[in-house]
């Protein structure tokens, strides 16, 4: 009888699911019906004017940091959010892992290593607005640093580096440090969050320093992600 | 040429997605994990977003690959 | 209009400040907080009474190009909701929370903060953003006691979330891929000329993401579980906020995206209708068989939300504001009810009905205050909860709904029934000798002014009033509410 | 370009059944990071123009895609890192108070 | 003008001062026969308009009817307080005076919100009253409220169908969702088959507590029948029903609060019948008959509360202390009894004259005979238990002044309209033009009850006999088992597993797609 049950509830499921893909189908069909090329006008004024509105010729970036950029605000916010619930689930005290000895090999390649990938984060960071990267990935390149030595070394080396403290407050320095750039708009005379339209002077497009605010927002949101996914992890890694 | 790249690739992470889903061991599926991530990459790439491409190269085939492994260590024991 | 932004603002920046001052100056927690709280409120009554008329603030001047914020009644009124709710929460917590108490306040600010965005956004990707803030730490409150329970019901809440948050995701690619744009108002013309077909799916993915936030029966699994071990403090903000963000949000984006006349042609007014009426019937039904007060007064706020689901599914001025003035109602109710069971939690911990016998003769004034609240969220007279009640059943009578007027009646005599359960138990003497830890006046207080606004709002109901009858002229008739964010 | 959007259907629906019908934790939250994907692709999908290019404007181009959805899929990568992270941190917590990783024992709470 | 209704609230609320007990006396002494005089001096005709929400309520209006009842109310009033002052608790005396401000409020109503606002309003402090009590009346609390409740939401029902169906709240004759009406008032009336709530009440609660319950509860249901109900025939036979189910069912009891209870339901039967004739000789008939049964019942209950206060009990045996011991009970309870049998020269002979005079029907004339003759039966076993039975018990304690006062001033009324019958009617300025002393009328009221005593006589053996099984039906119960049987399986579903929840949530988001495809 109960055999039965697992069936018809594994059915149910399925049936279920292939429901759901179907209408998703449906709504792909009817899309792929529509005429809807010509209603692209915002990408369109972006891909446009953007470059000379913001001073960025990474268009991604622009959109990120000064189109969007309160979204970009509203996902720093969510990684500072992940972040204090990871702290919060793992007390502070806790600094032991899983010990595995690797070889010489890896010791030294991670030394080698760190420098490099400190420079590619900044370069990522710096460059954000002129090539692919910006502040996120660059962030998440330069927690890779703490990351290495956490994995290697284990988490007591890492942390008597970088010490936990250390990365919450440079985490929320660099969200501070967003909102203070922001504000830097209203100060102007413009809007939070301006920057195109504050007048930063967006210098010769395509130099490091140019299109306005972006540079600096990118380091803040730089330093913010790479403090906070580093906490993510020495959190989920200390978790006895 | 690149339309058949990108169709096998598309395949591919269908194929990808189903073992991670159906096979019976969750270590395999969490190795599967960034098999599936670098090839949403390379997908990325070729429909020409090299900013997402990063990211999800570092962060979804990366980072969270390392996260379900710390998970696993810390479960399976 | 610089304080539309800084409402969002500035508990993040709260936040982020009690993010370093848990490292290195702990002892300015109390100042910071308190002080924040007080700033907060008013700068929060003062954006609530200039929303008249609506009024667009653009983050980074960009207009039409970029975000913006609109400040309308509805997003007055519920500002409000928060002025009242926060700061008579926030003194509680200083007393209440004992462990983890940084932790707890960075994730209340951080919660605020993505509340405060999805009310006050106008940009259907920036919803989406902060309606994630606004679910992670919401979540993140929930297990903040880390015990088994609080940790499983985190884990609920997450997952049901999550999958929420995808078909809400879902929906506004979708919808970016049609419009070509995220500016409400300008999805709105663009929705004009879509497929109904199209439209009712997408509406389907909306209305199933939001519902599952809501807690809709029977997408309402989570939410007792969430509220069983959470911090009593967060339970306030929890049904008086959150869940009501999340109808805020769904009714934001049904009738200004899609418009009433598509609501009604498509048949979603009635299905939300019959939806809340299930919902409300089911959770009473449910709520009766609770022995925990949480898990109590849960159910009774999912009935209470299927009935705010009536009012503004309705479709009508009445409505509305009926369902509008029941979300301020129920936020105050339900708040008063949780501080008060957070007081019998931190005196005695007790928590279950049976531990609370007799307590009515140890807290004579706290008690009174939980029978006031109680018979107000049944809707006796001549407390608030019976001013909306009579709003909302007038409204669905006058709409055609005469079955969900006469089943709200219904839900009245089912919700008396375990309301009035914890009464009697409150006052029946007892035997046992009850050792009290005091709760001192800075418990008592911000439950006893909930309590007396109660009052305050049943016999006096155009306070509020007078703000809440704007709504439905910006809501109803999606036109006035586009010309004004496209700044026409 | 139909192809790609019948892939992001099937992962979507892939996901979903992960999510609603695997017993493992771990198996549900690869789940969620495979709708999560799937969300991704598609963004990046709708961006897409037949021929164009990246949207570096080092130069002046005929066609470049849309960087809107780029950016919208930055952010959700970044979204659905964290919730993946915290879900994670999650099934820990939770695997060391039940001792189990089958969702059907968190029976704590019920009724 | 000030209502009178108000006056008590307000003093409801200055009982929150931390006062002490002579404060205390002195205070609802003030108002009690404040009340009295505000109510005195009103002035027919008088209406109060207020702006509430969108509609224009009108909270206190006053003709010749509402002013009696007022009147007769505030007179309660201040008897039942004065009565119950020393016995109940400061919290008590606070929901008394909610209770009564509601019930004068809901007289002076002119408009259905604030009827039913205060209509409510008795409900929840009566239920309080009772909850707050004792410890015995906890569940008696419970099954109160929820039973009032639902009349109150039939009530409420019947009120907003009225609106939809005519636009305005105000207080008229009903046009739509009469049956919803009904149902509320049946419940306020404790008719046949909603009654099971009032005898339990009474006989659980304190006895002040049925004191001051028993002279609003069903009082305000006649009013308000009178207002909203007057003039449909057939009810009156309802009401003989009912009122004929009282007199078996209080033949069969042996408390003697329950007999009273029951006896509610018969006096209620013949109100019912004045209104249901709905000329102006039935609904003053009823009216009076409602100011009458106000003053001997309520004598009745303090008479046996005094009864209960000394002795500790209230079975039959225990009314024995009547007589020598409790000499002013006795004479109260003699010209209570006297009035409610409907001897000329006593107060109810007056208004059971008017109501037989007003109904045309030989079937309904001859049923009222029969109700008085069973009233006059059920209070002869009253009586008989009380005089003339031997009893051997003592009284343990003396009974308060207050109580013997607030009986002894009841008492003086009813012996004054009882010889003054036309008082009343100048009083509300009605002339109805019956001679009540010719020989027609004195004879056809001191009819059943000569035969009831003939009868008394006769069967006595059956009438005194203490019966120890009680007839008891409750269909509420059943549906109460089914209600919480219904939520036991529900919360079974809620089985704490994830997989079904998400598989719940799948489906719902199916259903909703294909509902809104098709």
């Amino acid at each position: 009888m109960s055999k039965i049950n697992e069936r018809l509830k594994k059915l149910h499921t399925i049936a279920l699911v292939v429901a759901l893909a179907v209408f998703l189908l449906v709504v792909v069909y009817e899309i792929h019906n529509l005429d809807n090329n010509s209603k692209r006008y915002l990408s369109e004024h972006y891909i446009s004017e953007g470059v000379r509105e913001t001073g960025a010729i990474n268009l991604v970036t622009s959109v990120l940091y000064d189109y969007r950029a309160f979204d970009t605000l509203g996902e720093a916010t969510v990684i500072l959010t992940a972040a204090a619930i990871l702290s919060l689930l793992v007390p502070v005290s806790k600094a032991t892992m899983l010990g595995t000895k690797f070889s010489i090999i890896v010791y030294q390649t991670t030394k080698f290593s760190i420098p490099f990938l400190a420079v590619l984060g900044v370069h990522l960071i710096f460059f954000g607005h002129l090539s692919p990267g910006g502040g996120f990935v660059g962030g998440v390149v330069l927690s890779i640093i703490p990351i290495l030595l956490t994995i290697t070394y284990g988490v007591e080396f890492s942390e008597s580096k970088l010490k936990p403290a250390k990365k919450k407050l440079v985490e929320d320095i660099g969200a501070i440090g967003f909102i203070l750039l922001g504000l830097l708009g209203v100060v102007t005379g413009s809007n939070f969050l301006a920057n195109g339209q504050a007048n930063f002077g967006p210098g010769n497009t395509g130099e490091l320093i140019s299109a306005g605010l972006i540079p600096y927002l990118n380091v803040m949101i730089g330093i913010k992600v790479g403090a906070g996914l580093a906490i993510i992890f020495n959190s989920l890694i200390k978790e006895k | 040429m690149i339309n058949l790249i990108f169709n096998l690739l598309m395949i591919f992470l269908v194929i990808t997605a189903f073992f991670m889903v159906f096979t019976k061991d969750i270590s395999n599926s969490v190795i599967a994990l960034p098999v599936f991530g670098v090839i949403l990459v390379v997908i990325f790439v070729i429909l020409q977003a090299p900013d997402a491409a990063m990211a999800e190269a570092i962060i979804a085939a990366g980072l969270t690959t390392v996260f379900f492994v710390i998970t696993i260590n810390k479960t399976e024991y | 209009m610089e304080a539309a932004v800084w409402v969002i603002i500035l508990p993040l920046l709260t936040a982020f400040f009690l993010g370093i001052s848990k490292l290195y100056f702990k002892k300015i927690l109390f100042p910071l907080v308190t002080g924040s709280a007080i700033i907060y409120l008013y700068l929060l009554i003062s954006v609530s009474t200039n929303s008249y008329p609506p009024k667009v603030y653009s983050v980074g001047g960009w207009g039409l190009l970029g975000i913006n914020l609109m400040v309308d009644p509805f997003a007055a009124m519920f500002l409000l909701i928060i002025a009242i709710l926060f700061l008579p929460v926030i003194l509680f917590s200083l007393k209440y929370i004992k462990i983890d108490k940084h932790d707890y306040f960075i994730l209340t600010y951080l919660m605020i903060g993505g509340i405060a965005g999805m009310v006050l956004t106008a940009d259907l990707f920036n919803l989406y953003v902060f309606l994630e803030v606004t679910s992670l730490s919401s979540c993140a409150l929930v297990a903040i006691k880390k015990t088994d329970k609080a940790i499983e019901g985190a884990f609920k809440y997450l997952i049901m979330s999550t999958l929420g948050s995808f078909f809400i995701l879902l929906a506004t690619i979708l919808t970016y891929h049609l419009a070509g744009t995220l500016n409400m108002a300008e999805i709105a013309l663009e929705f004009k000329e879509l497929p109904f077909k199209l439209k009712s799916i997408l509406m389907a993915l909306f209305v199933f993401g939001y519902a599952l936030k809501i807690g809709l029966i029977p997408l309402h699994a989570w939410l007792p579980d969430a509220y069983e071990d959470s911090p009593i403090p967060y339970n306030v903000l929890s049904s008086g906020l959150v869940m009501k963000a999340a109808v805020y949000a769904l009714i934001r984006v049904l009738y200004i995206i899609f418009g009433i006349d598509f609501l009604s042609e498509s048949g979603m007014l009635a299905i939300g209708v019959f939806w809340g009426v299930i919902t409300f019937i089911i959770a009473h039904l449910l709520a009766f068989q609770q022995t925990n007060l949480n898990r109590l007064l849960a159910y009774s706020s999912i009935a209470q939300i299927a009935y705010i689901t009536i009012g503004l599914f309705v479709g009508t001025d009445g409505g509305l504001i009926g369902g509008s003035f029941h979300i301020l109602n129920h936020a105050i109710m339900k708040g008063t009810l949780f501080l008060v069971i957070g007081i019998f939690y931190y005196s005695l911990s007790a928590i279950n009905i049976k531990d609370i016998k007799g307590l009515g003769y140890q807290f004579p004034i706290i008690s009174f205050t939980f029978v006031v609240a109680s018979l107000s969220i049944v809707g006796l007279p001549p407390f608030n909860g019976f001013i909306t009640k009579w709003l909302i059943i007038e409204a669905a009578l006058e709409a055609g709904f005469g079955y969900a007027a006469f089943f709200i009646l219904v839900g009245t005599f089912l919700s008396l029934t375990y309301y009035l359960k914890v009464i009697v138990t409150l006052y029946t003497k007892t035997e046992k000798k009850i050792v009290i830890k005091d709760p001192g006046l800075s418990l008592r207080l911000p439950t006893i002014f909930l309590g007396s606004l109660c009052i305050v709002f049943g016999i006096v109901p155009s306070l509020p009033l007078s703000l809440i009858n704007k709504i439905p002229q910006f809501l109803l008739d999606h036109s006035e509410y586009i010309r004004i964010l496209l700044g026409g | 370009m139909v192809i790609p959007y019948v892939v992001v259907i099937i992962l979507f629906s892939l996901g979903i059944y992960t999510v609603i019908s695997k017993k493992n934790l771990i198996k549900m939250v690869i789940g969620f990071t495979i709708v999560e994907s799937s969300l991704i692709l598609l963004l990046i999908l709708i961006g897409y123009k037949p021929s164009g290019t990246a949207p570096i404007l080092d130069r002046q181009y005929e066609i470049v895609v849309d960087p809107i959805p780029q950016a919208l899929a930055l952010t959700t990568i970044i979204i659905g890192g964290s919730v993946t992270a915290v879900m994670l941190a999650l099934v820990i917590k939770i695997y060391k108070r039940y001792g189990t990783l089958n969702v059907d024992e968190l029976r704590k709470l019920r009724g | 003008m000030i209502t009178p209704g108000l006056l008590y609230l307000s003093g409801a609320l200055l009982l929150f001062l931390p006062i002490t007990n002579r404060i205390k006396y002195i205070m609802s002494f003030l108002i009690t026969a404040g009340a009295l005089i505000v109510t005195f001096y009103l002035i027919p005709g008088y209406s109060l308009e207020l702006d509430f929400l969108k509609y224009t309520l009108v909270p206190f209006k006053v003709d010749n009817i509402s002013k009696l009842t007022g009147l007769i109310f505030a007179v309660g009033g201040m008897a039942a307080v004065i009565y119950s002052i020393n016995l109940c608790s400061l919290s008590n005396l606070r929901l008394i005076f909610v209770f009564i401000g509601s019930a004068l409020t809901v007289v002076f109503a002119g408009d259905l919100f604030t009827l039913y606002v205060f209509w409510e309003l008795m409900t929840i402090s009566s239920s309080f009253i009772i909850i707050m009590a004792s410890d015995v009346t906890k569940k008696t609390g419970y099954f109160y409220f929820l039973v009032q409740l639902v009349g109150g939401l039939s009530l409420l029902w019947g009120i907003f169908l009225q609106y939809s169906a005519t636009g305005n709240l105000s207080l008229h004759a009903i046009e739509a969702g009469l049956p919803f009406f009904m149902i509320a008032i049946a419940i306020k009336l404790a008719f046949v088959g909603f009654h099971t709530w009032l005898p339990l009440v009474y006989s659980k609660a304190p006895f002040y507590v049925a004191v001051v319950l028993s002279i609003y509860t069903t009082k305000v249901g006649v009013y308000v029948m009178f207002r909203l109900l007057s003039g449909i025939n057939i009810l009156a036979y309802a009401g003989l029903i009912s009122a004929l189910f009282g007199v078996v069912m209080a033949l069969r009891q042996k408390q003697v609060l329950r007999l009273l209870s029951y006896s509610i339901i018969i006096q209620v039967g013949y109100m019912i019948m004045g209104i249901s004739i709905g000329t102006e000789e039935g609904t003053t008939g009823a009216i009076f008959h409602l100011v009458n049964h106000i003053l001997y019942k309520t004598v009745l209950f303090m008479a046996v509360g005094v009864v209960i206060y000394t002795t500790g009990k209230d079975s039959f045996e225990n009314l024995g202390v009547m007589g020598r011991k409790l000499p002013l009970t006795s004479i109260a309870t003699l010209v209570a009894f006297l009035g409610i049998a409907g001897v000329p020269f006593f107060n109810g002979y007056m208004s059971k004259t008017i109501i037989k005079d007003a109904l045309h029907e030989p079937l309904l004339k001859w049923g009222l005979d029969l109700m008085s003759f069973g009233t006059s039966l059920i209070f002869l076993k009253f009586i008989y238990y009380a005089f003339f039975k031997k009893s051997t018990i003592n009284i343990d304690k003396k009974p308060a002044i207050s109580m013997q006062f607030g009986l002894g001033f009841l008492t003086v009324f009813m012996i004054v309209i009882g010889i003054n019958p036309f008082l009343l009617e100048n009083l509300t300025t009605i002339n109805l033009g019956i001679n009540y002393f010719d020989k027609k009328h004195l004879l056809s009221g001191i009819q059943p009850f000569l035969w009831s005593i003939a009868a008394f006589i006769l069967l006595k053996k059956y009438v005194v006999k203490n019966y120890q099984r009680l007839l008891y039906y409750d269909g509420y119960r059943k549906m109460a088992k089914l209600f919480v049987a219904t939520g036991y399986k529900l919360s079974n579903y809620h089985d704490g597993k994830l997989n079904r929840y998400l598989v719940w949530a799948t489906s719902t988001l199916i259903v909703l797609l294909l509902l809104l495809m098709f």
